[in-house]
């Protein structure tokens, strides 16, 4: 009978814990999609790479590779 | 004469007078082939299990993989030596644990959180879908399983395999080979499974519900305004908390979440996405279907704990549909926002399937009612789910 | 002067001078390197084997395989500690036989049966043409080899690289340089050694009969109406057979169809495909390459021995061609449907290299004779036919 | 001696086994043949995965998965 | 309450509260991936360190490496066994320095030498900004580290992530965490810390100078009629004399070179440039970066040690930036054909970083002074610099 | 004392290692660089795999495999 008090409990156990990580799922998905909606809102004039700025970047990188590789996407880091 | 026994000692004929219940392994292997080629049933893994089985049945061809106890404390030279190849590949990347993180890190660089976190709400499905596992385990102990073996059979209500294959080797390795065959056949019948289970539990009121409606009737406050970086996001803050919460199921989660980063990131990582989903995902695949495979014998196989497993594993199945339709019930009777059972039902996982499938039933009941999106949500929280039930299962059992 | 000391201490000059064979060694790498990049001479495996037969001829550089007695009972990561990777290396992928099933794997995933089944009559000369393998095998006990050396001598004449390296990895592994080098030597020089042949076995009379002419005269009955069926159904049975009579072949034939099931299958089984024909065997040529390489150092590869291999190793694919060639005359001494010599010639294997010698050879008696399809048969059966071979050779004589 | 007999003896098993193996390669080709000549000749009516569903498939698929996969073949199963 | 405690017991959290500073590794491995994916530092490398990191401490999820000591005279199955899949990975695949090497075959297999032949004059400024790696050693010895420790630490002035990873698993293993993060963090700093190097050593005058005019003031004799038969020979004639003086640094340069034979051979051995650059690569960086990661605990990470190995990684870039400047200086008080001081700059290897930066940074000055094609030559020329720098100091210390 | 000698010895060992071997670098290029000049020069009227050639081998390929290879690059091995 202890084995399966046992058990029992690690049912209990289980559920309640397989529920609590997808509330956290669900809770922590809501607030990064608020967070990240709040810093979109701040930099949204700020976020393009300059087409000017890219296109010299395009070109440097054709010459080091002699045409072998080529810009996929230009990503702002700072 | 002489030549005609040597040439007859170099078969495996008598070797297989002896053994005859090998035939009936072959047999089982052919079954398993045509299931996966000829019917379609997750060929990627049930091709080289069959395989891997087949060839581990034929006396001779040292393919079959050994008792553990009889390479205990053997290093792989050692086994490789004595064993063959194939239990060398065996007791390197299975039985250390290895391979289902791996195939977690591709399933995850080939997981797409977006249709989740459009429709959060709807992963707490995802929980109440793997009360399959729990029940099954109950059960299993009742008629005479031990603890581990109960947990390691429970986990194909989980209805993914690397997690399946993840428990069974650290709480029942001498399972392993019916329980992965188990958890991928009903993983392919899914499309059979969940109408029989939907057909019991629900009305056709319940199933006319339509998702799209609701959601114009009651509008989400919700826009996400940077999708691609919440997605970035996400997989890290995520497993923040779960390592934190059920540490036991890092080496599932934490590859998974390491495999979504890095295809979210996007072209700076790409070639680590291109590692993770092809290269060693593809590679994976290929050794755990035949080295589980091989462990199939006849002695290992045939014995009514094989049957137990298979009757279980599919009251494991239809009991987390359950779980996860009736949820949606209970949330039916509170919310004014109404829920197609539906989506309930894909909570178990076998994703992708489980979502097309209850689209499919859904549209008979109404044209309109394209429901694939909002059962994804669902669908892919109970990976989570049950990833992290297989660590509460290992956290008590091991 | 302690400078110029400390100097010429750190450099590998003092040693060379000690064992000034090494620098021998060095110039016969630079040979090989120049027939595989200069002459195409098999470069996917001439290549890295002469490199790593170059940086194994450093005293100094820790790259040189040891010999296996040296260690005895070492796991590998003593192996490594002692040895340095190279001999991790090998110890865990050739001394365990792990990479040529692998490879075969690759092979199998880059074959097409088709030709085979479409002339499947001409299969038969795939077993003809393995004579050379048993017949060096004989000569070389009795100049003093053991059974168990000639018979890894004589697997040369079954013209496949794997094959070749397995069973000599079983069988003599002490001889696996010169033999890998033999073997995949000899495979480059069949549009040499074929023609020699030829010349000698065979007449102008016979080497004008036209197949395609013989085709329409004498018109097989045989359509096959479903070929991907078919060639899906093929690997399955005839692995059956194989493994039910000579179990000692699994480790080569199995993976080999397990490659070839995985192709034939299709989309479903794609990623499996990938893994096969590309991840697994791109890596498993490499490090096959460089270790295989690595194991010539002076002490082992400047041996009469190697002379002998060599010599032999010439003189079974000679046999083995001719064995083929005159297994065809008979054919034609009974048949009236006959069949050109030359498809005899190309069942000693080395696909696709010797039916494409043939078909120029034929081309030049007959601007009309195109019997490339023709010779691809028999050429693919003698494939089978020496990874048979070598199983019945590990199963008498190890 | 003894050795060289049985070295003689290897060669007469091992080009047996050889003939064999490739004689069961010819006859268990053309059976499979002839088996799945005769397989096709009933199948030959019912074969074809209906244009109308594959339609639907490919749309499927394509709402699933926001275009990034398409349909390389249907195979019908059952 | 019983079911609390044991929700309790499962978790992480009482683990966290007895050693707190598992909490602060967490957030240094936060900072290290908004590094990787939001400022762009190397991210290949950084996100799977960060995340192995991350891993690492969260205690009860067994993904921390253990000390070298624990597993002494253990075999790979047990280090599984006791310490789980990371350690496994770990000791397997960097303790025995496996990955280092594979990953410099990749490394090759993705250079082209074509810059550095076309300018073979600049690649001596690749050996002058080696000065830092030794500086760096000497100082590190007077403030108390080892010789080995001193050696692992001036080795990150190399600029070269994967020679800095070898030589620390050689030397110092217990410092190999802070070492690779030091080494790729710098890598990833080379657009701050070169111009601020050249702001203190340079006038404008001499970062005016132009490459393209000096050439044709003084024009080369020397005309390349065949660059791919050069690039071909180049990498084995310059393999012989390097093993030859520099044996202990075959394991780098051997495979840096043989990498980059299979790229320049083309088409025929193309499926091993497949292999070396994508599959082995992408498949390394992953293994590679999350066992790195896995080393960094509180209590191996949290010293002083690493903060002056913080520092001390600086400095050397700096020295080893300023030496190659200094070259540059000293070649133009006698040359009349001027070089502009920035290729020395990019001797230091950061191939191609640096040589990006060094090209912005004049065409600053003179908007025609496009030098990238040289500072190509001295960068890449400083890879092999710093590889045999790495086997001296392995040869003399180990 | 001892030591910090045998580290200082060490410095001048590394750089005149890396000196010489980057040496070699430049003269090795140098020299391989003239010695290709010199065989192109001896070998350029007979360089060419003739057009006729390469025809047959491409066709032969294609037929060999059915149409799924194609001739990327002929090289000329003797
Ligand atoms: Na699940
Ligand atoms: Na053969
Ligand atoms: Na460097």
């Amino acid at each position: 009978m202890e084995s399966i008090n046992q058990i029992l409990l690690l049912l209990v156990v289980g559920m309640v814990t397989v529920f609590a990580i997808l509330s956290l799922v669900v809770g922590m998905g809501n607030f990064l999609i608020l967070l990240v909606n709040r810093l979109e809102e701040n930099n949204q004039k700020q976020d393009k790479v300059a087409d000017a700025h890219a296109a010299v970047i395009t070109s440097v990188v054709s010459i080091v590779t002699q045409g072998k590789a080529q810009i996929v996407k230009i990503i702002k880091t700072k | 004469m002489e030549l005609f026994e040597k040439l007859l000692e170099m078969t495996a004929i008598e070797a297989f007078m002896s053994s005859p219940l090998s035939l009936l392994m072959l047999v089982l292997s052919f079954i398993l082939l045509y299931l996966g080629i000829g019917k379609g049933f997750e060929p990627l893994l049930l091709v080289p299990i069959a395989f891997g089985m087949m060839l581990a049945n034929f006396p001779g061809g040292n393919m079959a993989v050994v008792n553990a106890d009889q390479v205990k404390d053997f290093h792989l030279l050692q086994i490789a030596r004595e064993y063959g190849i194939m239990n060398m590949l065996y007791f390197t990347l299975i039985k250390t644990g290895l391979l289902p993180p791996l195939i977690f890190m591709g399933v995850g660089a080939m997981t797409d959180f977006g249709p989740m976190l459009r429709n959060l709400r709807l992963a707490f499905f995802g929980a109440a879908a793997q009360i399959g596992i729990f029940s099954v385990m109950i059960v299993a102990v009742l008629i005479g399983f031990t603890p581990k073996e109960a947990g390691a059979l429970g986990i194909i209500g989980g209805a993914d395999g690397p997690t399946a294959i993840y428990t069974s080797i650290i709480l029942a390795p001498h399972l392993l080979g019916p329980i992965a065959i188990a958890a991928y056949s009903y993983m392919a019948l899914v499309p059979i499974i969940i109408p029989l289970v939907v057909k019991w539990t629900t009305s056709e009121a319940e199933l006319m519900i339509n998702m799209k409606e609701q959601e114009s009737l009651y509008p989400s406050k919700m826009v996400i305004k940077n999708l691609q970086r919440v997605k970035i996001l996400f997989p890290l803050v995520l497993g923040f908390f779960i390592f934190l919460l059920v540490p036991s199921s890092v080496p599932l989660v934490g590859f998974l979440l390491f495999g979504n980063l890095v295809k979210e990131i996007g072209q700076a990582t790409n070639r680590l996405y291109q590692a993770a989903s092809e290269t060693i995902m593809n590679t994976a695949t290929i050794f755990l279907g035949l080295t589980v495979g091989a462990t199939m014998t006849a002695e290992s196989f045939l014995t009514p704990q094989t049957l137990l497993i298979v009757g279980g594993g599919f009251v494991a199945f239809a009991i987390s549909i359950a779980g996860g339709i009736f949820a949606v019930k209970l949330y039916n009777l509170f919310a004014s926002k109404k829920i197609n059972p539906l989506i309930g039902a894909t909570g178990l996982s076998a994703v992708p399937m489980a979502s097309r499938v209850a689209n499919e039933i859904a549209l008979k009941y109404d044209k309109t009612n394209h429901l694939l999106q909002y059962a994804m949500s669902s669908n892919i929280s109970g990976v989570i789910g049950s990833a992290v039930a297989a660590g509460v299962l290992i956290s008590f059992l091991s």
